[in-house]
């Protein structure tokens, strides 16, 4: 592992007035899993935002590699190889799946009928569906959609928001090796994970966020055998 | 028969305006998501544009359509203009604020006005016309069809043709019609994937205006100029894009059509025996409009994209 | 004597009133400013009309300070009344009790004129007259006075019309409002051929093909159009396109005629229409001034609109010098005598205003203006001369006059 | 903004009452100095009452349920059409009723095509009703202006009473012009300052209770469903609310408050045509409702009263007694500017609904409005 | 039925006391069968699960017996009574209360006014009490308040009871969601995947919170993926897939047939 590829370094940040982000610190190094947890509200999605500009960092900065990119406009961010599924709201309902796939790769520079190709063998879920609207789409089909499209950027760093939330076991499995493997192949990963066990369970890295601070941070094996981070963030039992 | 072939001439020229109106409506609608009151006065801006360029090019010698080429340079400035304008009340007045569709309708009355304040200051409100002589029906139609069609109807629809389907090959060709829908769709996600949403809605102002701008020029030819044409027109328009079926772009073409051709066709309603005056045409229209509401509540193209 | 709003009674001064008095104050005080209201379709569906009384008043309020008036000079306050009723009211409103005007022209449209002199002016102590109004409902509202005479009269002489020409059966196309209405009302009435079609259309559609349609259905003999020019101009040019204007005799009344329906109409297309037009005759001396000045100043031919404009400002003007006093009650007294043909005739301010001012008293006056005889009747209705145009090669030429 | 503000009274709300007390210091000041006549002031109070009532009407639609409601020209016209056909002299039908009779013959007109419009458009959705409700309004419009037979058409209705013209005293009261004082006129007017009085009493108690009956009935269970199917039909449907009653409700009452703008227009103006229903009034009160703070119905009145200001105050604006001609066009843009800069500097309108809609006693003391 | 622990082919039908009772239910879309002759029963006082792989049909089959769709065949009865066609709100007069996947965002309320909206037959609801029992409609909202914030308290986002019900996390609409369906007090509540995305020590205390309810005699229909929560809580559990119910049983034996293994849980379960 070289230097970290993402960088957030002392950032507040939050929504009008209100301060969600309170000094956060977290770093992804290049080709890690990382794994964001914790209560809900704690801050974890507003991370994400801030990182991919959404959100602009009131004070602090984001970097990717060396370069500043806190306040950046998300479409140039998607531009220099980041890549972001949202938590909700992640398909355009009224464009079909294919639609939805080509939208993900407006800024590509070419190849996308072969990205696209690979990621229907990838998802058949998607493949038998092409051209109905994603918002006839089921829960679970939305958000393996929603991933899949911001595949199609081959991006460097991805960011993941909840990527299993309403995915049935067999479906949240297949995602989670998708996560993996995108990882083999040279995507850094930053995620959150609800199903913590599981996360963390594919991650190499873990951040404990409460209150919009980082409470517990490090290795992902040893952050599942911390009997504290346990008891107060992540259950009795895997969830599936 | 001739009789209906004679309504439906007449309501196929008015149609075609009505069109080239309710796409650029439709384009506002769905994508900067509001109903555009001043949709209208900009059609009026565009034909007052090529007005005062027709004085300017209204010399140029040859004809196309039966219509001197100077016009259709006027009808480009026209558009240009209308362009223009449309980006610049975007930038000053629409993009900045921070309030929700409705919030933006009421904006684009009092847009309405400032519009038509600047045309009628300079231009006053008597009706104008494009000097450009009119040369009655058709022989050929008339004599076989017994269809009374100018050379000046045709000249309107096949430009309307034509600005149609360019935008079809636009909107088909590019991914800018995807762009459009995606960003109407959800402008977060649309960022989220790397369009840029801001040069998107700025080619939907150009766009949208230049087709209104046409469609106030072809109306100006058609009837006259006067500061309140587009106005006037303005609840039609409305009408047509509301039947298509909200942000379609398609549906509002067939709203357009429909809307135009029962606008034309009421005098029919007494021959099949419906004594109902010509007086209450737009009542028709409009009742005609909500019943067809009641079956497809989204409009015609409801959930077409 | 013109006292001033101020002191709210004659002060005196030399030569003749009503009563004998003097009402020219000139003499003593040259400064008095007599402010006068007028609401008109300045912006709204009535604009065109409102925009050709501007420049009939601008005219004429140069016309009237150019001598003066009761001793100082004439001011319009004006206000718009955005051709609503609504509007209307609201302007009146501003004129009359927030400026305290004791006479108001206004306004252009028939409803509106209605609407202000049931809700502002009736039961109070202002003059109105009415600069274009023309819809008989009108002559039912004594102390609403106006300039045009009523459709009535118009409609009578377009049926006869009719009828010397030899036309059986007529197709009418009347404008959707309150002139349009009555005018058509009238004209069922008078003409006793067989009307074929009898139907409305609304102000300021693009398109009336529809009603050209129709009207072509019918065999009928003569077209008449009770309409305004931008609507008859859209009409005529779609009969040209329709192939039908030679299909029958056409008529129209007052608000067809003007040279941008000439303008707009294809060479030849409306020639041997008739319309019949509320007029002086038109080599009045008068007149040529009014239209050689209107010329020089905004380039265009007036119509009648303008005329009636400058009427309301003149007569306006010659009931302030009469007038005693510069109250409402006081001008209602005299407005009417100096329209009237007792008098001796003066066809410019300048002259009505001489004999004012060298004694004479209101009856003494009969002003015949620009727009025609005037001479005001006790229902606030002028009688009009009306004049036949006919189109000859492209132009409007005289074919006769009517009496009103 | 963070939270909503359930507290008492914001700086914003603060600013606008001290702004309106000064604003009525300076009229108020402006009548004694003699700059405003008082005839003038009143016919302002009684304009402004007008569009306050239609615009809390059309706010309990678009402001409570989110209905796009374009008719309201035509709900103002029922009204004013209504007591007209029954008071007036001119009228065709009828004529002679005492107004207060009238007064609810009006309403019950309104109330019945309330329903036959809202029955179909109702199940709409936002702008298909919009230009549903635009096109039916239409209709309407178009029926009365050619139906001549039985409501005199485009010419109008002349000769309609005022309001108390048969009452006892008050009746008696309408027609002296001029109030004096000693022999002296106190006033330089010419039309009944009495008449005007009496106008604005009877607006300013219909106003009252329209908005005391508003208040009760919006910060309930009631107006919280309402609430409720405004941002999501579906959503109040699952949890049992019968969505098209309360819509239907709502659209009555407030179609049946903008009848009574209408008829109260009717007695004020003395003369309706069927202008009165074109579609701009309808615009003028959107105008109003979001000027004033969607949702509010404080707003709606204060928009209701700003419209007017807009509308009168650039009348003054431009009356420099000699107009250029471009005197109109200025006005009309001025207009439009002050539409413009109002969104712009206040985008949830002068005085947003800041409030939930729980009931006010049930929260504990002090929370009253 | 409790002694049997073998899982039934197919759903067990004729319960002695069902709340709901859907039978041979058919929707269509297009060319796709997204519900196809499913029937289920739910007993009363059960907590019922509904799993399955995404796309079953689940979902559909809520909007179906909550009448949010047309079935193109099949009827559904709630407490007895054939609702089949009716309108939601009178099949939620019924007794029978749903809550949404995606969870609905009521803009302009605050956490606790959306709350607020759940109880049913409210006095308020009708204009004429508010003018005539003002002290009823008082005593209500009080009551309502309270339970409001008592519920706010439970899910633990009490201290967003006056914040606007839309600037919340994905997960906290998701509690705002259910606590609103809980209000209502229905005789039956769907839920729609409760706990997706919700933080899983708290998705425990919820799970806890249901059974406590379900105690006090609400009958749950419950759709979760998280199968901790679900075979902890429900008994028995309806398997769907492709659209009609592949089997039904008590929770473990579900979870180790092979059919669920293989359509939904896919390898072995841990
Ligand atoms: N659009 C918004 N406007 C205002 N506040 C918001 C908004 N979205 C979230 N918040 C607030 O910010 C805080 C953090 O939200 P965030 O979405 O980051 O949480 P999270 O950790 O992702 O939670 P979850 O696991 O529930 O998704 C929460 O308290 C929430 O109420
Ligand atoms: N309105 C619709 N139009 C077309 N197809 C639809 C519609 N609603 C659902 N479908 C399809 O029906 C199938 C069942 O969808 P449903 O939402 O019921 O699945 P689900 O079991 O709830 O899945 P999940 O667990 O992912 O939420 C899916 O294939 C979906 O795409
Ligand atoms: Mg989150
Ligand atoms: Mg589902």
């Amino acid at each position: 592992m070289t230097g970290p590829i993402l960088t957030v370094d002392g950032v507040d940040s939050g929504y009008g007035e209100v301060q969600v982000l309170d000094d956060l610190s977290l770093t992804l190094g290049e080709g890690e899993i990382a794994c964001l947890v914790g209560p809900n509200g704690a801050g974890k999605s507003t991370v994400l935002k801030t990182v991919f500009g959404m959100l602009t960092p009131w004070t602090g900065s984001v970097r990717l590699g060396d370069r500043e990119i806190g306040g950046m406009a998300p479409e140039d961010i998607v531009r220099i190889g980041v890549g972001y599924v949202p938590q909700t709201e992640n398909v355009f309902g009224s464009l079909t799946i294919d639609e939805n796939l080509r939208m993900g790769g407006v800024a590509r520079d070419g190849g996308l009928d072969e990205v696209v190709t690979e990621l229907y063998d990838r998802f058949p879920i998607l493949d038998d569906k092409r051209d109905a609207n994603a918002k006839t789409l089921s829960g679970g089909q939305r958000q393996v959609l929603a991933f899949a499209r911001a595949l199609v950027m081959e991006p460097d760093v991805l960011l993941i928001d909840e990527p299993s939330a309403g995915l049935a076991p067999n479906t949240a499995k297949e995602v989670f090796d998708d996560v993996e493997t995108v990882n083999e192949l040279g995507t850094s990963i930053l995620m959150v994970e609800q199903n913590a066990r599981e996360g963390l369970g594919i991650s190499d890295r873990g951040f404990v966020l409460d209150q919009g601070t980082v409470k517990f941070e490090g290795e992902a094996d040893s952050l599942l055998d911390d009997p504290e981070v346990s008891r107060l963030y992540l259950g009795g039992e895997s969830r599936r | 028969m001739a009789q209906i072939l004679q309504y439906l001439a007449n309501g196929l020229v008015f149609s075609s305006i009505i069109i080239l109106g309710s796409i650029g409506l439709s384009l506002v609608y769905s994508i900067a998501d509001f109903a555009n009151f001043a949709h209208g006065d900009t059609m009026t801006l565009g034909a007052y544009g090529a007005f005062v360029a027709f004085g300017v090019f209204g010399g140029l010698g040859g004809t196309v359509l039966g219509l001197p080429i100077g016009f259709f340079l006027a009808l480009a400035v026209g558009m240009a203009l209308a362009a223009v304008v449309a980006v610049l009340t975007h930038v000053l007045v629409y993009k900045p604020l921070d309030t929700d569709s409705i919030g933006l309708l009421i904006t684009s009355i009092g847009v309405a006005f400032v519009y038509r304040a600047v045309l009628q200051g300079t231009f006053g409100t008597d009706f104008l016309q494009y000097d450009i002589r009119r040369s009655g029906p058709i022989p050929l139609l008339l004599d076989t069809l017994d269809v009374a069609v100018t050379q000046r109807d045709v000249a309107i629809i096949v430009s309307a043709a034509v600005l149609v389907v360019g935008l079809h090959l636009l909107l088909q060709r590019t991914t800018l019609g995807r762009k459009m829908r995606a960003t109407a769709d959800n402008p977060d996600l649309a960022r989220v994937s790397g369009i840029r949403t801001d040069r998107v809605i700025l080619v939907m102002w150009v766009v949208g205006s230049a087709l209104a701008a046409a469609g106030g020029v072809f109306l100006a030819l058609y009837s006259q100029l006067d500061p309140r044409i587009g106005f006037n027109i303005l609840l039609v328009v409305f009408a047509a894009v509301i039947l298509g079926g909200i942000g379609s772009v398609y549906g509002a073409m067939l709203g357009g059509l429909l809307i135009g051709m029962l606008h034309e066709l009421t005098p029919l309603l007494s021959d099949v025996g419906l004594p109902i005056s010509n007086a209450y045409a737009p009542a028709v229209a409009f009742v005609i409009m909500v019943a067809v509401l009641l079956v497809r509540p989204r409009g015609i193209a409801g959930d077409m994209t | 004597s013109g006292g001033a709003p101020e002191d709210g009674g004659g002060d005196g001064g030399d030569g003749g009133g009503g009563d004998g008095e003097s009402t020219d104050s000139a003499t003593d005080s040259g400064s008095e400013t007599y402010t006068i209201g007028m609401v008109d379709s300045l912006s709204g569906s009535l604009s065109a009309f409102g925009q050709r009384n501007q420049r009939g008043k601008e005219i004429a309020l140069d016309d009237v300070n150019a001598v003066g008036v009761g001793g100082g000079t004439l001011e319009i306050s004006q206000q718009d009344d955005q051709s609503t009723s609504q509007g209307g009211v609201s302007a009146a409103q501003t004129l009359v009790n927030q400026e305290g005007v004791p006479l108001l022209i206004g306004t252009v449209g028939s409803g509106v004129s209605t609407a202000i002199h049931e809700s502002v002016v009736q039961n109070t102590d202002v003059v109105q007259i009415s600069q274009n109004s023309t819809s008989p409902n009108l002559t039912n509202f004594p102390d609403l006075l106006r300039m045009p005479p009523a459709g009535k009269a118009q409609a009578e002489a377009i049926s006869s019309l009719l009828s010397e020409d030899g036309n059986e059966s007529a197709a009418l196309a009347w404008i959707n409002n309150d002139y349009g209405q009555s005018v058509g009302e009238a004209f069922i009435e008078a003409y006793d051929g067989e009307i074929v079609y009898n139907e409305p259309h609304d102000q300021g559609q693009s398109s009336y093909s529809s009603t050209i349609s129709s009207m072509s259905d019918t065999d009928a003999d003569a077209w008449v159009f009770i309409t305004y020019q931008p609507e008859f101009a859209t009409m005529s040019q779609e009969a040209f396109d329709l192939g039908v204007t030679d299909q029958a005799a056409w008529y129209g009344g007052d608000s067809v005629k003007g040279p941008k329906v000439l303008e707009s109409a294809p060479e030849g297309s409306l020639d041997g229409m008739k319309a019949v037009v509320p007029s002086v005759p038109q080599d009045a001396e008068n007149y040529q001034a009014f239209v050689s000045e209107f010329e020089e100043r905004f380039g265009e031919e007036p119509t009648s609109w303008s005329a009636y404009a400058y009427d309301a400002v003149i007569v306006s003007a010659l009931a302030i010098e009469a007038a005693d006093e510069f109250t409402g009650s006081a001008l209602m007294e005299v407005v009417r005598d100096v329209t009237r043909p007792e008098g001796e005739e003066a066809t410019t301010y300048e002259e009505a205003h001489e004999i004012l001012a060298n004694g004479g008293s209101p009856s003494d006056v009969d002003y015949t203006g620009v727009s025609g005889p005037i001479d005001l009747d006790e229902n606030g209705d002028p009688v009009g001369l009306l004049q036949v145009f006919e189109v000859v090669d492209h132009a409007y030429e005289s074919a006769g006059f009517i009496e009103g | 903004m963070s939270t909503l503000d359930v507290g008492a009274y914001s700086a914003r709300e603060k600013g606008v009452v001290g702004l309106l007390g000064a604003l009525g210091a300076f009229l108020l000041l402006a009548v004694v100095t003699g700059f405003l006549a008082p005839a003038y002031l009143l016919y302002l109070v009684g304009l402004s009452a007008m569009y306050m009532l239609l615009s809390m009407g059309l706010n309990v639609q678009w402001g409570y349920g989110g209905m796009i409601n374009f008719s309201v020209a035509a709900f103002f016209g029922l009204g004013a059409y209504g007591t007209a056909l029954l008071t007036a002299s001119g009228s065709p039908i009828s004529g002679g009723v005492s107004p207060v009779i009238a007064l609810f013959g009006g309403l019950g007109l309104a109330a019945v095509l309330a329903v036959i419009i809202g029955y179909p458009t109702l199940k709409l959705r936002d702008d298909y009703l919009a230009i549903a409700s635009l096109g039916l309004a239409e209709v309407v419009r178009i029926f009365i202006l050619n139906e001549s037979q039985w409501t005199a058409g485009s010419a109008g209705l002349t000769g309609i009473p005022l309001f108390f013209s048969d009452w006892p005293i008050l009746g008696d009261l309408t027609y002296p012009y001029v109030f004096y004082v000693g022999g002296a006129p106190l006033f330089y007017t010419t039309q009944s300052v009495v008449t005007s009085l009496l106008n604005v009493v009877l607006v300013t108690v219909i106003v009252a209770a329209v908005y005391l009956f508003l208040r009760r009935i919006h910060r309930s269970p009631w107006g919280r469903v309402l609430r409720t199917i405004r941002t999501d039909e579906d959503l109040a449907e699952t949890l049992g609310k019968n969505t098209f009653a309360f819509k239907m409700q709502a659209f009555v009452i407030g179609s049946l408050i903008m009848a009574l703008a209408g008829v109260f227009y009717s007695h004020l103006v003395l003369f309706v045509s069927p202008q009165d229903l074109q579609p701009i009034t309808t615009f003028y009160v959107w105008v109003a409702v979001i000027l004033g703070g969607t949702g509010s119905d404080r707003g709606a009145m204060l928009g209701g009263f700003t419209i007017v200001a807009i509308q009168q105050g650039t009348r003054f604006m431009t009356d420099t007694g000699a107009l250029p001609i471009g005197a109109a066009p200025l006005r009309l843009m001025l207009v439009g500017l002050l539409i413009i800069f109002i969104v712009r500097l206040r985008p949830e309108g002068i005085l947003p609904p800041e409030r939930e809609l729980i009931w006010p006693d049930s929260l504990g003391g002090g929370r009253d409005e | 039925m409790s002694e049997q622990s073998l899982v039934s082919d197919g759903p067990i039908l004729g319960k002695d006391d069902p709340v709901l009772r859907a039978e041979g239910l058919e929707k269509r879309f297009g060319g796709l069968v997204a519900t196809d002759d499913a029937s289920i029963e739910v007993e009363r006082g059960t907590i019922t699960g509904l799993i399955g792989p995404n796309g079953a049909g689940k979902s559909t089959l809520f909007n179906l017996v909550s009448g949010f769709y047309e079935p193109d065949a099949g009827s559904v009865s709630v407490n007895g009574v054939d609702v089949t066609g009716r309108k939601p709100h009178e099949i939620a007069d019924q007794g029978m209360i749903r809550t949404f996947q995606t969870p609905r965002k009521p803009e302009g309320m605050t956490v606790r006014e959306a709350l607020l909206v759940g109880p049913h037959d409210q006095t308020g609801e009708s204009i004429i009490p508010l003018f005539t029992s003002p002290s009823t409609v008082e005593q209500e909202e009080r009551r309502s308040l309270e339970q409001a914030q008592q519920m706010l308290e439970r899910f633990e986002i009490g201290d967003l009871a006056t914040q606007p019900a839309t600037d919340l996390s994905g997960g906290q609409m998701k509690l705002v969601e259910l606590a609103r369906g809980m209000m209502a007090e229905p005789d039956l509540l769907l839920l729609d995947e409760p706990v997706a995305g919700v933080n899983p020590v708290l998705a425990d205390k919820l799970a806890g919170f249901i059974e406590e309810l379900n105690e006090e005699g609400i009958t749950f229909l419950i759709i979760e993926h998280d199968m901790n929560f679900i075979m902890r809580l429900a008994d028995p559990i309806i398997v769907l897939n492709q659209g009609s119910v592949l089997v039904e049983g008590p929770p473990e034996a579900v979870r180790s047939d092979e059919r669920v293994i293989d359509a939904y849980l896919g390898g072995p379960s841990e």
